[in-house]
């Protein structure tokens, strides 16, 4: 264990909430339940991204009064990149969404594994 | 500020896990809105507001009506169809 | 030098051509006149092919590149003695069964994908005699491969689709273990053209002498396959038999012998020192043996004649091969005298047994009870080839094994040099006991004969000429073998 | 700054931009500006591969008007150039070798949705190619995934849902965990350009301070970069997705979008880790043997399998493993080797996939083998090419396969400690694919009784058949002078360190 | 004494088997067809119907999840097995964080001169208040590019999976509308009061975007926000008026080739070192900064049309 365990705790967190993400995306079988887990994992990046630009004293990276020096704002380039990740993951929820919305139409259950084996029963 | 934060955390983690174990889809999504909220709030704490309105209304907002309509879809065609609703709720 | 690849490219564009231009299949009244023009076109193939090879065969010269592969793999063909003698083998079978299945084929469906095959492999075969590199060896090895299975599973039967598709593998894995080899090769030569006295460098042996044993080990099992070498001989008397006959005399006489070749080539790129006495040799040995006396057993229990025929080359293959370990000259004179000899009598009997199917339909031994009285001329074609597969003098079969019973002897190999030649003799015994009956019972059926029935079936000139050739060569080698031996000397040396 | 310099940006810009204008075209009209941009595309990667090769020296490209730490950036030398241009032919190809089936494969209204898919997916691909900034490349990827997604199910029918979901679910963990990767590398480094995090990294590397942050994030990439192209324990949705969606799609996706995400791994060992840094660690073992398992797994289930597509889609389990065996081998060699087998699978299995239409449309569109007997006799230019195809899947000298299989075994026998073990699986495997290639080849070719089904000739496609020759003709010229090809990625690799 | 055994008993002999690999009969690859009598391939459509019955039948037993014990075994061993593999990840995540730099310092090695330079040079270089605005729309825009051809990409396959044809479309609204409040009242008075406060705050914060938080992106998730209301409220018919796929395809046209457009010219301007001719304005106005107000504005009608169009197809397939 390294010495930073508590001190980044906000980290820690984010890294707890990337597995628990991770593991309903993975093992869920409930496609809605897969989707929420995704959001959660995205969110857990997203927030793991956004610590690192935190400064402890500083405020937000808008400009006030002219003011630009460094000692004053906290790093804007996290806040950059998680609004081009939030984004993304929207697109995805929206597509996995109707994803679900076609495979419920056709097999009426958001369970995956009674779709494959139903498919499997298919045959085709 | 510190404790704020940490309580912030804290019902972060409470509401990823009890997604993961609700067994009521609606739940489910409910939480998951009250997630995205509690995560807008602590992007305010973090100094990046830009980031806090767009997760209030991506998150809170648009991704939630997506779910709820998704459910409801679902629920339309179940009703749409008898027969594999009988088969549901004999189950 | 044209020649060479004239010899190589000729025959497979015109393969190409026939598989192209006859690729539905011929019915009806285009028939004849379809096959007309495809045996117009395949006989005047095979003859100026033949030519070819034979003008080629009198080319001297240092070979040349035809392109690069990699940068330092290039495909480089040139003319030895050893390809010499291999590919005047292949000049005179390949146009001789090529002109019996004009007659044999008739009745097939398919006849512009075999012939189109047939000359696929013609050239392939030249390729591989006249390549100058492991690495274009390799690749024509590959295509012969390629280019033979349609010839096995021509009939396109389910057994015959398996027997092919057993061939290909056998091969396959056989072809890689031998690529596993060419990898070390290709790391520890300083090129990897052929040599007789060893390629690897002197560090190399130094540095990794026992691992380097365990590839050549590797490799001669690999080319093995090819050459029916004990664990892996299974495929040879599977496909063998079903193959139309002709084509089976090709693979006989000539396809099993590119895997002689192959090792032959490789002994040349090891060196005959580096091996000899070590523990590949007697492995070797001993595995040429046990295939020597397995193939000529099971040979004598086989009943029918097509796949008895196939066992007796797996037995008759590994004489060539255990001469080939002996690694003494006199043994290796003896290798190379039962090739042809092998190569001429083996085709004969396929094209006896062919022809016995063709006319009767017969393929069991115990059927073909009076059969000499019905076809003379090939029944004594097949006696006599018989004789020279035993080796009865003055046959070229009984030069070749008297040459490597002598080379066995004198090679000093504790055991092997006495028990190699017992073996070898114990194996001639059982190829009379497989052999002749049938021509002691073609011959004298018994009392029990029905002689009102008998009609006489000879086939047609097509048929008997070939058979006749091939006989009387088998014969000929044996009563002139001067020339060819002389030539051999000049081959061991490396000229 | 030449005119040429511009041509990376160009290609990447003209594809999103067709996209675009895609959406408001008819789907004839669609079509033509798809091929169109293809070429186009293709032109201008030809031409800066020759620029690139005169000059000998690879450059990089404002994307604004910020230099290195501050703006985004592309870079193009030897290697990424030429895959684009490989990528143009390659598309160009399966495109036009597939587009006789689309009607009959996708509703005419989503026709022109169809081509706006196939731009972005290109643009995506031209992007990964040319980046030189990681968070570009993950925005990238995920346009990637998502059209790929979009291409797997554009043919609607159940399997092709189900296939794309767990498509999707499998890239997102592999998106998820490549960008916490990322976000890692950059709170160590502070960077997201390629070069500066390699400075860092090697500053990193030589303090000693935050190692294991550092590899842990370069082993999350590994993974989800791994898991996105199907490397062979994360291979599920692949049989499904290339099976049943349409035949360019097949095509493409196993031809070009795994290996886009290949090609930016390679690009984050060269360029961003470093390659010394990078086989210092003990990826490359987990690597190697995963990519040994997928050669073996990928051609097992391959032989069991009784659809045609299925098995080809298999096969390509079993060819991923093979690059990734030779980055696990942890040397040039097996990085040449490696990505000369991109090369030539890609021409190989979009071949494969679209004779096999050709196959299973003289077939009464059955894709059981037992009913593909006798098809190539139905339609010959497809059942050549297939045989052609297997030939080289088997390794068969001549064709593109033999000399991927040359080179990594060369680069094998360089490598003491994984020199038998790659060796002996590369023969396993060469005998596992020639069971079912040449099964299927002896199947097509064995001439059934009396079949139904019309045979279809020269004549009826032409423009499949001409595709098809060209597919076999870029085999051959792969398999015959391999020399030019292996010198320009070596050169590509140099430039690239 | 020696007792001849029977060909039956021989063949289960080693011997027998033996002697069977020997001659090369057995095959390891393919069990026992060699030299079985020669059959011609015949099509046969009752053999090809048992084994497909056979087919069912195995799948039957195979995928009888009730019943099939080894199934359950290995759907337990998997997910031991994913729980396992994700605790192991949690582990070395959280060993991995502890190692990491610590958070809320200045001296961590993400604040560097990239962002310090973005910080004190971004008003004068991009013009823009918010420099996170001036962030991803200018310096790094590529990215931002990127990102909207992502949601862009996304419409698409959700327009592929989900729009409808004619028939289905209007089978589909008749079950819409089984399902759907018919002209709730109280929602259309809400909705009459809050629609347009909605739309004009999203308005707002796309023209502000510059200036402080927000941006398109936000501000075209909130006015989509609006429109979904009011489409909830009022019902297809009305937003029809206004809004249908074409509406949607040449905003979404026009604005992405705009973005498309302008980026270039940016890009190629800044590649080349060429002056670009657009005025940065005075910092702090409305019309400033550049691009990025345009750029915004466009981001904002793509995204707003997109939520909506998300909304729409996933209601009933079309709009």
């Amino acid at each position: 264990m390294g010495p930073n365990l508590f001190t980044n705790y906000g980290e820690a967190v984010s890294a707890i909430l990337f597995c628990i993400g991770f593991t309903n995306l993975l093992l869920q079988t409930n496609l809605i339940k897969k989707i929420i887990g995704l959001n959660i994992m995205d969110s857990a990046i997203y927030l793991f991204l956004a610590e690192k630009g935190y400064i402890a004293g500083r405020i937000a990276p808008i400009v006030v009064n002219g003011v630009t020096s460094t000692e004053r704002y906290i790093n804007p380039i996290p806040s950059g990149l998680v609004l081009t990740g939030i984004v993304v993951s929207v697109s995805v929820t929206a597509l996995m969404l109707s994803l679900t919305i076609r495979l419920y139409t056709r097999y009426h259950t958001l369970d995956l594994d009674e779709i494959s084996t139903q498919l499997k029963k298919e045959g085709k | 500020m510190t404790a704020f934060q940490i309580i912030l955390m804290g019902l972060l983690i409470v509401c990823a896990v009890s997604v993961s174990f609700s067994k009521n889809l609606l739940n489910a999504i409910l939480i998951y809105m009250s997630f995205s909220l509690v995560m807008s709030m602590l992007w305010i704490c973090l100094e990046s507001p830009d980031l806090a309105i767009t997760e209030a209304a991506v998150g809170a907002g648009i991704t939630s009506v997506l779910f709820f309509v998704t459910l409801k879809k679902i629920h339309a065609i179940d009703a749409s169809e008898p027969d594999t609703k009988e088969e549901k709720e004999n189950e | 030098m044209y020649f060479i690849l004239l010899s190589i490219f000729f025959p497979i564009l015109a393969g190409l051509f026939l598989l192209i231009h006859y690729r539905t299949p011929l019915s009806g009244e285009k028939k004849n006149a379809g096959r007309k023009s495809l045996l117009l076109l395949t006989g005047c193939s095979l003859v100026i092919t033949a030519v070819f090879v034979v003008i080629a065969l009198f080319c001297e010269g240092e070979g040349f590149i035809l392109f690069y592969l990699t940068k330092d793999l290039p495909i480089y063909f040139r003319i030895d003695n050893v390809g010499r003698l291999f590919s005047a083998l292949a000049v005179i079978v390949i146009p001789c069964a090529g002109f019996f299945s004009f007659e044999y084929m008739k009745h097939e469906e398919r006849e512009g994908r075999y012939y189109g095959f047939y000359l696929l492999v013609f050239g392939v075969l030249n390729a591989l005699c006249f390549s100058g590199n492991l690495i274009t060896f390799y690749l024509f090895f590959e295509l012969l491969t390629m280019s033979s299975m349609p010839l096995v599973l021509h009939s396109g039967s389910k057994e015959a689709v398996m027997a092919g598709l057993k061939y290909l593998f056998y091969s396959l894995c056989g072809a890689y273990a031998a690529l596993f080899g060419i990898y070390f090769l290709y790391r520890n030569c300083d090129s990897l053209t052929f040599t007789v006295d060893g390629a690897l460098r002197a560090s190399a042996i130094t540095e990794h002498g026992t691992f380097l044993l365990a590839v050549a080990f590797i490799m001669l099992l690999g080319f093995g396959v090819k050459a029916g070498m004990f664990p892996m001989h299974a495929w040879l008397p599977t496909a063998h038999p079903v193959a139309p006959a002709p084509a089976s005399a090709v693979l006989s006489a000539l396809i099993v012998k590119a895997g002689v070749l192959a090792v032959i080539r490789v002994l040349g790129m090891f060196g005959r020192d580096f091996l000899k006495g070590t523990w590949v040799q007697t492995a070797w040995l001993c595995l040429t043996l046990i295939t020597v006396f397995m193939g000529s057993l099971l040979a004598y229990r086989e009943p029918v004649l097509k796949k008895r025929l196939a066992y007796s080359t797996v037995s008759q293959l590994s004489y060539i091969l255990f001469g080939l370990a002996v690694m003494d000259e006199t043994a290796f004179v003896g290798s190379f005298l039962h090739i042809l000899a092998h190569g001429f009598i083996k085709a004969a009997l396929f094209l006896c047994a062919g022809a016995i199917i063709y006319k009767t339909g017969k393929t069991r031994v115990e059927e073909m009870r009076g059969i000499g009285k019905e076809m003379p001329v090939t029944m004594w074609c097949f006696t006599i080839a018989s004789l020279g597969l035993i080796g009865i003098p003055p046959t070229g079969g009984f030069l070749s094994k008297w040459y490597l019973a002598l080379g066995s002897l004198n090679s000093g190999i504790p055991v092997f040099d006495v028990l190699g030649p017992v073996i070898l003799l114990v194996s001639a015994l059982l190829t009379a006991g497989y052999l002749l009956p049938l021509s002691i019972h073609g011959f004298f059926p018994g009392a029990a004969y029905d002689y009102g029935s008998l009609q006489k079936r000879e086939p047609c000139k097509l048929m008997t000429v070939p058979i006749s050739i091939l006989t009387t060569l088998s014969v000929l080698i044996g009563i002139f073998p001067h020339l060819i031996i002389a030539v051999i000397h000049m081959a061991a040396a490396g000229r | 700054m030449n005119f040429i310099c511009n041509f990376p940006f160009f290609s990447i810009l003209l594809s999103l931009f067709s996209g675009t204008i895609c959406s408001v075209l008819p789907a004839k009209a669609a079509k033509i500006v798809n091929r169109v941009v293809i070429i186009v595309i293709g032109l201008m990667s030809a031409v800066l591969l020759l620029y690139l090769l005169s000059t000998g020296e690879s450059f990089i490209y404002w994307m604004g008007h910020f230099p290195a730490p501050w703006g985004n950036e592309i870079r193009a030398g030897v290697l990424e150039a030429g895959m684009a241009l490989f990528f143009c032919i390659i598309m160009y190809l399966s495109m036009a070798g597939g587009a006789h089936k689309l009607p009959g494969e996708v509703v005419e209204s989503k026709h022109n949705l169809y081509y706006i898919l196939v731009n972005l997916l290109l643009s995506s691909l031209l992007a990964l190619v040319y980046t030189n900034d990681m968070f570009t490349a993950y925005v990238f990827v995920e346009i990637n995934t998502i059209s790929a997604c979009g291409l797997i199910m554009i043919r609607q029918v159940g399997r092709t849902i189900e296939a794309a979901v767990r498509y999707m679910i499998m890239s997102l963990l592999g998106s998820g965990l490549l960008l916490f990767g990322l976000c890692i590398m950059y709170d160590l480094t502070g960077h997201l350009l390629m070069s500066n995090i390699k400075e860092s990294v090697g500053l990193i590397m030589a303090n000693g301070e935050y190692q294991i942050p550092l590899i842990v994030s370069v082993a999350l990439m590994c993974i989800g970069l791994c898991i996105k192209s199907a490397l062979f324990p994360f291979h599920a949705w692949l049989p499904d997705a290339y099976g049943y969606s349409t035949v360019s799609s097949a095509a493409i996706l196993s031809s070009l979008v795994s290996k886009g995400y290949i090609f930016l791994l390679i690009k984050i060992i060269y360029r961003v880790i470093g390659f010394d840094i990078f086989n210092s660690t003990r990826i490359i073992d987990v690597l190697f043997v995963f990519g040994l398992m997928g050669m073996i797994f990928g051609s097992l289930s391959a032989i069991k399998e009784n659809d045609i597509r299925r098995m080809i889609a298999f096969s390509s389990v079993a060819q991923i493993g093979y690059i990734y065996m030779g980055f696990g081998m942890g040397t040039q060699a097996g990085m040449v080797a490696s990505i000369f087998h991109i090369l030539s699978h890609a021409a190989t299995k979009s071949l494969l996939f679209i004779a096999a239409i050709g196959l299973t449309d003289v077939s009464g569109g059955s894709r059981k083998l037992n009913d593909l007997t006798g098809a190539a006799y139905r339609n010959k230019w497809a059942g050549a090419a297939f045989t052609v195809g297997s030939l080289s899947m088997v390794g068969i000298p001549l064709f593109s396969g033999f000399i991927s299989k040359l080179l990594f075994a060369q680069a094998a026998v360089q490598v003491e400690g994984k020199m038998l073990a790659s060796l002996i699986v590369l023969g396993i495997s060469t005998v596992l694919n020639a069971v079912y290639f040449m099964k299927t080849v002896i199947r097509i070719y064995t001439s059934a009784a009396d079949t139904p089904y019309m045979s279809i000739t020269f004549r009826d496609r032409k423009p499949y058949t001409v595709t098809l020759v060209c597919f076999i003709l870029l085999n051959i010229i792969l398999g015959v002078s391999s020399q030019p090809v292996v010198d320009m990625i070596g050169q590509g690799l140099a430039m690239f360190a | 004494m020696s007792r001849k055994k029977t060909a039956e008993e021989y063949q289960k002999t080693f011997a027998f088997r033996f002697f069977r690999w020997l001659s090369g009969e057995k095959d390891p690859y393919s069990g026992e067809v060699e030299m079985q009598p020669q059959k011609e391939y015949q099509p046969d459509p009752e053999a090809a119907l048992r084994r497909e019955k056979e087919h069912d039948a195995i799948m039957d037993k195979v995928y009888d999840t009730e019943h099939n014990k080894w199934m359950h075994l290995f759907h337990r061993l998997y997910q031991a097995t994913s729980i396992l593999f994700c605790l192991f990840l949690i582990a070395l995540l959280l060993v991995t964080v502890s190692y990491l730099p610590a958070i809320g310092t200045v001296t961590r090695p993400v604040n560097n001169e990239v962002s310090g330079r973005y910080i004190e040079k971004g008003l004068e270089e991009t013009g823009a208040i918010n420099i996170v605005a001036g962030m991803i729309l200018d310096y790094r825009a590529f990215d931002t590019l990127g990102e909207s051809h992502v949601l862009f990409v996304a419409t698409i396959t959700v327009l592929i999976l989900l729009r409808l044809n004619k028939t289905e479309k209007d089978e589909a609204e008749v079950n819409d509308r089984r399902f759907e409040p018919k002209n709730d009242a109280i929602l259309q008075l809400v909705a009459t009061f809050l629609v347009p406060i909605i739309i004009i705050f999203g308005i707002y914060i796309i023209l502000n975007g510059h200036l402080g938080p927000g941006g398109g992106f936000s501000g075209g998730a909130v006015i989509g926000a609006g429109l979904v209301l009011y489409l909830n409220a009022f019902g297809f018919k009305k937003t029809e008026r206004f809004f249908t796929e074409k509406t949607y395809k040449w905003v979404c046209f026009f604005s992405l080739s705009f973005y498309c457009l302008a980026k270039s010219y940016s890009f190629y301007t800044g590649a080349n070192q060429l002056h670009s001719v657009i005025p940065k304005g005075t910092p702090g106005a409305i019309l400033s900064s550049g691009l990025i107000l345009p750029l915004n504005i466009a981001v904002g009608l793509v995204v707003a049309c997109t939520i909506y169009a998300f909304y729409a197809m996933f209601r009933k397939g079309g709009f």
